[in-house]
């Protein structure tokens, strides 16, 4: 089962911001998606998602077409924002936010989607003080964890997490990333973190993407991405990356 | 509610709730608090001043003014919170569905709103009285078709900017429909402008609906609404000035009750503070 | 160094209006010499900004400052009056925030942004216009620049108009507010290299606020570190790699450890 | 520029077009046979075919679409029909009320307009805690009054008090004195409020901050950074204000009895005075329109960074 991209293109607003991007995403495994800011990254993410159209035939899902549909196709893949207090209701505390997201799934009842939301909750260590509290009472840090027990609630198959990293300070980052390493063990969807910082990529994922204006320009296993780039993009982002150990 | 906590409100909201509470005191209990039948005529004591048995003097047909103050609230208030409602009633569904569905809809729906919001809204409903024929419930038609685009196009933007969220984008994501997420995301962060733009919509209103009772295309007489009121008092303008203060007074001090009232709460919701120099 | 520092901040706190007893800022007090670039490092919502902010004396309210006084070259700063702050602010104090997308006038273009600080710097149209074109070529920014305005330049080259500014005004003291948050990697590198000139040719001390200490450690020699208003830690960069750092230090270098 | 104007011409017409049937559709649409009534208000016995002989001849028994375009031809030759009360064609009435009313809306719209600047930079920069407290009531007291009141209040002052003025007035010019302070006062204030709000909202920008910290002088930091801030929404408000200004001209032309298009219109009222009505209505809707334009024509030109400037895609490094 894995998400594949072919040759998709993709203008807005009349200038073109994809050329034939193709990849894929395999269930189970962690993609990194680098680049420089105003590369296109977010603008791929979104249109994986169906937040901007595409042509049907570019996306596939296990070889069948996908055609993904904002607010149908939240059970197949799942976009996260950039920013968690943006990407919170202010009006809703914590355990109402990730039941929200299960409200569709109609096979659960009130009581069992509040449990879950709980144990969703506890797993992504968020302390059960902190789950009536309201997004502007809370840290960074613990509303994207709020935001990923959201995105796991909906039960998706693959993840997209766009920049979960640069609204955080470097401890938090430290905190998340151990996190997500955990939550790849118990869970098996696909996931993509999309990121403009090497440093917080290759220890989480198996095979990492540079993208370029708008085009993919490396696509390899991490190690090789690291040690033995063929772009010289890749090796700037690479030594940047290395320097600070 | 932190919103009326007494001691952080500033001094304007307490005196606009004050106000306020007590024009719909007078507005409810007017007819058995005043003190005289607002229509029974004393003509022996025409336009006398004020005295202990008319405290504020008589009209021209020698009513006690205070009474008919009294009992006219309700008329009076009772028209611009009627104009207010269908105001609510034809521009919220119009700005929500317009914002909500897109398209050809919101086109139409707003091209539609520009039309009505390119007349002068006095001169609208001042046109619409004359082709309805003075009278109260006119003056009440014509200025909801006259004000209804202001607020449709408040509204409009309001959502607009609502559904661009981040968080909203996300329930949605999660499929949650529209109904639901007018009722748990939209409203909640409207409501709130929406509330402070009514009241100071109702301070305008209960301006004009006065003033065209009192260029008489408004409540007619004898109805005992403030504007009619001051209308029937000016002919007897030079002979004794007076009869045009107390309507006037309160007219201005219901309409400032709603105007504080509308600062007010509006200066609780914005919190950003300028940097000083 | 016996003499007296450049700038001394002594026991600052800053409060919310009618909270007193949880101050934001909680007696904090460091010194910087001429052409010293201090660090302050801390995590997100720990009061580096409102430090910077306390110093150029523009908090807002609900903020209010308890006590505390600036001394800039002998003069308290807090005292003075409107129009002195007014002077001592540019030449003798700068400032360069972290929001690269709301810092400069949207309706203004750059080339206006520029030349107005010809009325801070008393210098008249011509030599203006030869020193913002000697600063964008100093900070690598295209000349084209400066016809346009803000929103169509990238977060990089807006943090390096700031910088020429800083160029321009050659400030005795200037503060760096995390000038690279939320810029990517070599972006990043760009605005870096382009402060360290600029730092170079003004010789201002510099106070540089950041949460990423692999940055501050690149730029600063020595560091503060910050925990809910409190100045927890003091070190050179090199003595970072010691243990017996305040717990908070530890956890920082750390997370830097990540990679 | 030129093609703003084209593309914001081509979006007028449709709105305009339907202005004008708004204004057809009102009188067509109101209950009521217009031709018997007509006839029963001059007083004439008809008998049934009369009415349909003359309907008949009016075209109001052609289908209603038919009859909006007949109209709609004579209204661009500018034949808005004949005022019932007085016989005359409806322009020359137009033509006789007009210059008044205009006068007195665009003097106090003049006035109103210095008058709120004061009211809104001294509410928005005073230091003093008291001033600004002091105009912020004053102001909200000025908007809270009704206009008519302020009139005769001011009629009681200098009429009836001071006796500068006699109260029928006296066709010279300061007869405006007295109304174009009434209708200015209110706006003014409503101005101001909306001024110091806006100002108080730029002071909370982080490029004012840059400014402050720059060492830049007040006076220029509000001349140039606050100022072409705030600039374009009230070019607006002042485009909606002198719309509400005319729609005040009726009730301050009513007290101080000038011979203005809000007198003759409030005339048209009780006279059910239909062809008056519709031509007014549509007639303070073109003016407004126009003034909504120029606003927006001012806006445009007070905005140079929304403009796609060419070649200006240096941003994305």
């Amino acid at each position: 089962m894995s998400f594949q991209v072919d040759n998709l293109s993709l203008s807005l607003g009349g200038n073109k911001i994809l050329h034939d991007i193709s990849f894929t995403l395999e269930r189970g495994k962690v993609t990194g998606l680098l680049g420089r800011s105003g590369c296109g990254k977010s603008t791929l993410a979104k249109a994986m998602v169906g937040i901007h159209q595409v042509d049907q035939s570019c996306l596939k899902i296990g070889g069948t077409m996908f055609q993904p549909k904002f607010g149908k196709t939240g059970h197949k893949i799942q976009y996260m924002w950039q920013d968690p207090h943006m990407a919170l209701s202010p009006f809703l505390s914590a355990v109402r936010c990730v039941e929200e997201a299960m409200e569709t799934q109609k096979d659960t009842t009130k009581k069992q989607r509040h449990e879950k939301a709980q144990d969703l909750l506890d797993q992504v260590g968020l302390t059960s003080a902190l789950m009536q509290k309201r997004p502007h009472a809370l840290s960074g840090g613990q509303c994207q964890r709020i935001a990923l027990a959201r995105a796991i609630a909906a039960q998706p198959e693959f993840l997209i997490l766009d920049e979960p990293f640069s609204a955080l300070d470097l401890v938090t980052q430290k905190n998340i990333i151990s996190l997500l390493g955990n939550l790849r063990q118990v869970y098996d969807f696909g996931l993509m973190i999309i990121s403009h910082d090497l440093r917080t990529l290759w220890r989480l994922a198996d095979k990492l993407i540079l993208i370029d204006q708008g085009h993919i320009i490396e696509d390899r296993p991490t190690s090789d991405f690291i040690h033995s780039p063929r772009h010289d993009l890749t090796k700037t982002f690479a030594s940047f990356a290395l320097a600070e150990v | 509610m932190k919103l009326l906590s007494l001691r952080a409100t500033p001094l304007g909201l307490n005196t606009g709730v004050i106000l306020i509470g007590c024009l719909l005191l007078i507005a409810f209990f007017g007819e058995s608090l005043a003190p005289h039948d607002p229509n029974k005529m004393d003509l022996i004591r025409r336009l006398e001043g004020m005295s202990w048995t008319y405290p504020l003097g008589t009209d021209h047909l020698g009513r006690d003014v205070l009474s008919r103050l009294m009992s006219g609230t309700f008329l009076s208030l009772g028209a611009a919170v009627m104009t207010a409602i269908s105001i609510l009633f034809i521009a919220v569904p119009i700005g929500l569905i317009s914002a909500m569905v897109g398209g050809v809809v919101n086109h139409l729906l707003m091209r539609i709103t520009d039309i009505f919001l390119a007349f002068p809204m006095i001169i609208f409903s001042l046109v619409i009285i004359g082709f309805l024929g003075a009278s109260l419930n006119s003056a009440i038609i014509g200025v909801a078709l006259a004000w209804w685009p202001s607020l449709a196009r408040l509204v409009y933007t309001l959502t607009t900017d609502a559904l661009a969220k981040d968080f909203v984008l996300a329930s949605r994501q999660c499929g949650i429909g529209p109904v639901k997420l007018v009722i748990r995301h939209i409203l909640p962060q409207i409501l709130p402008p929406l509330f402070v733009v009514m009241s100071l919509e109702m301070a305008s209103i209960l301006l004009v609906l006065s003033s065209l009772s009192f260029l008489g295309i408004g409540a007619q007489p004898p109805e005992a609404e403030w504007g009619a009121m001051l209308n029937e008092a000016r002919p007897f303008f030079t002979e004794r000035p007076g009869l045009l203060l107390a309507p006037g007074l309160l007219i201005s001090l219901a309409v400032m009750g709603f105007n504080l009232l509308g600062e007010g709460i509006r200066h609780k919701l914005d919190n950003r503070s300028p940097f000083r120099w | 160094m016996v003499d007296t520092p450049l700038f001394k901040l002594n026991h600052l706190t800053i409060c919310q209006q009618g909270k007193d007893q949880n101050p934001i800022i909680d007696d904090v007090s460091f010194s910087l010499n001429q052409g010293q670039r201090l660090g302050l490092i801390g995590r997100s919502g720990c009061g580096k900004s409102v430090t910077s902010h306390a110093i150029m004396d523009i908090l807002r309210p609900p903020l209010v400052r308890k006590q505390g006084q600036a001394i800039l070259q002998g003069q308290d700063l807090f005292t003075l009056s409107a129009a002195e702050k007014r002077r001592i602010r540019g030449q003798g104090m700068f400032c360069i925030f972290q929001s690269p997308g709301s810092a400069l006038h949207p309706a203004l273009t750059i080339k206006q942004q520029m030349i107005e600080i010809a009325t801070v710097i008393e210098q008249d149209q011509t030599t203006i216009i030869n020193a913002v074109e000697y600063a964008f070529d100093r900070m690598q920014l295209p000349i084209r620049c400066l016809t346009q305005y803000p929103h169509h330049l990238s977060g990089g080259m807006k943090q390096r108009v700031l910088m020429a500014m800083a160029l321009l005004l050659k400030p005795t003291l200037l503060i760096a507010d995390e000038p690279t948050t939320g810029l990517d990697v070599l972006t990043e590198q760009d605005v870096l290299k382009a402060m360290e000139i600029m730092l170079e040719e003004t010789q201002s001390a510099c106070l540089f606020i950041s949460h990423d200490i692999r940055i501050v450690k690149r730029v600063c020699n020595d560091l503060l570190v910050m925990k809910d208003g409190k100045i927890v830690d003091r070190c050179t960069r090199d003595e970072l790699t010691y243990r017996e750092r305040a717990e908070t230090t530890r956890e920082i270098i750390d997370a830097m450890k990540v990679a | 520029m030129r093609n703003f104007i084209l593309q914001r011409m081509a979006t007028a017409i449709p709105t305009l077009l339907g202005m004008s049937m708004l204004g057809f559709f009102m009188v067509a649409l109101t209950p009521g046979d217009p031709v018997e009534m007509e006839l029963r208000r001059l007083g004439v016995i008809f008998t049934a075919d009369q009415i349909a002989a003359l309907r008949q001849e009016y075209g109001l028994d052609q289908p209603i679409f038919k009859r909006y375009i007949d109209w709609l031809i004579r209204l661009l030759h500018l034949d808005m029909g004949q005022s019932i009360a007085s016989g005359r064609s409806v322009l020359e009435e137009f033509k006789t009320h007009l210059p008044l009313t205009i006068t007195l809306a665009t003097l106090s719209l003049a006035f109103s307009i210095v008058l709120s600047a004061l009211f809104g930079i001294t509410a928005a920069l005073t230091r003093s805690q008291a001033l600004g407290n002091f105009v912020q009531f004053f102001s909200i007291f000025l908007v809270s009054i009704p206009s008519f009141w302020l009139a005769l209040l001011l009629l009681f002052i200098f009429a009836l008090s001071l006796q500068w003025i006699s109260l029928l007035g006296s066709g010279a010019w300061y007869d405006l004195v007295l109304p174009v302070l009434t209708l200015s006062l209110g706006s003014a204030a409503t101005m101001g409020r909306l001024m110091r709000d806006r100002i108080l909202a730029v002071m909370s920008e982080d490029y004012i901050r840059l400014a402050i910290v720059k060492g830049l002088s007040p006076t220029l930091i509000l001349r140039r950074h606050i100022m072409k801030s705030i600039l374009p929404p009230l070019v607006t408000n002042w485009a909606v204000t002198f719309g509400a200004l005319l729609g005040g001209s009726v009730i301050v032309e009513n007290i101080f009895n000038l011979p203005g298009l809000g007198q003759m219109a409030l005339q048209a009222v009780f006279e059910r005075d239909f062809a008056i009505l519709q031509a007014y209505l549509l007639f303070m809707g073109l003016i407004f329109f126009v003034s909504n334009f120029i606003a927006d024509l001012l806006n445009y030109w007070l905005t140079p960074h929304f403009r796609e400037q060419s070649g200006s895609q240096g941003g994305t490094e």
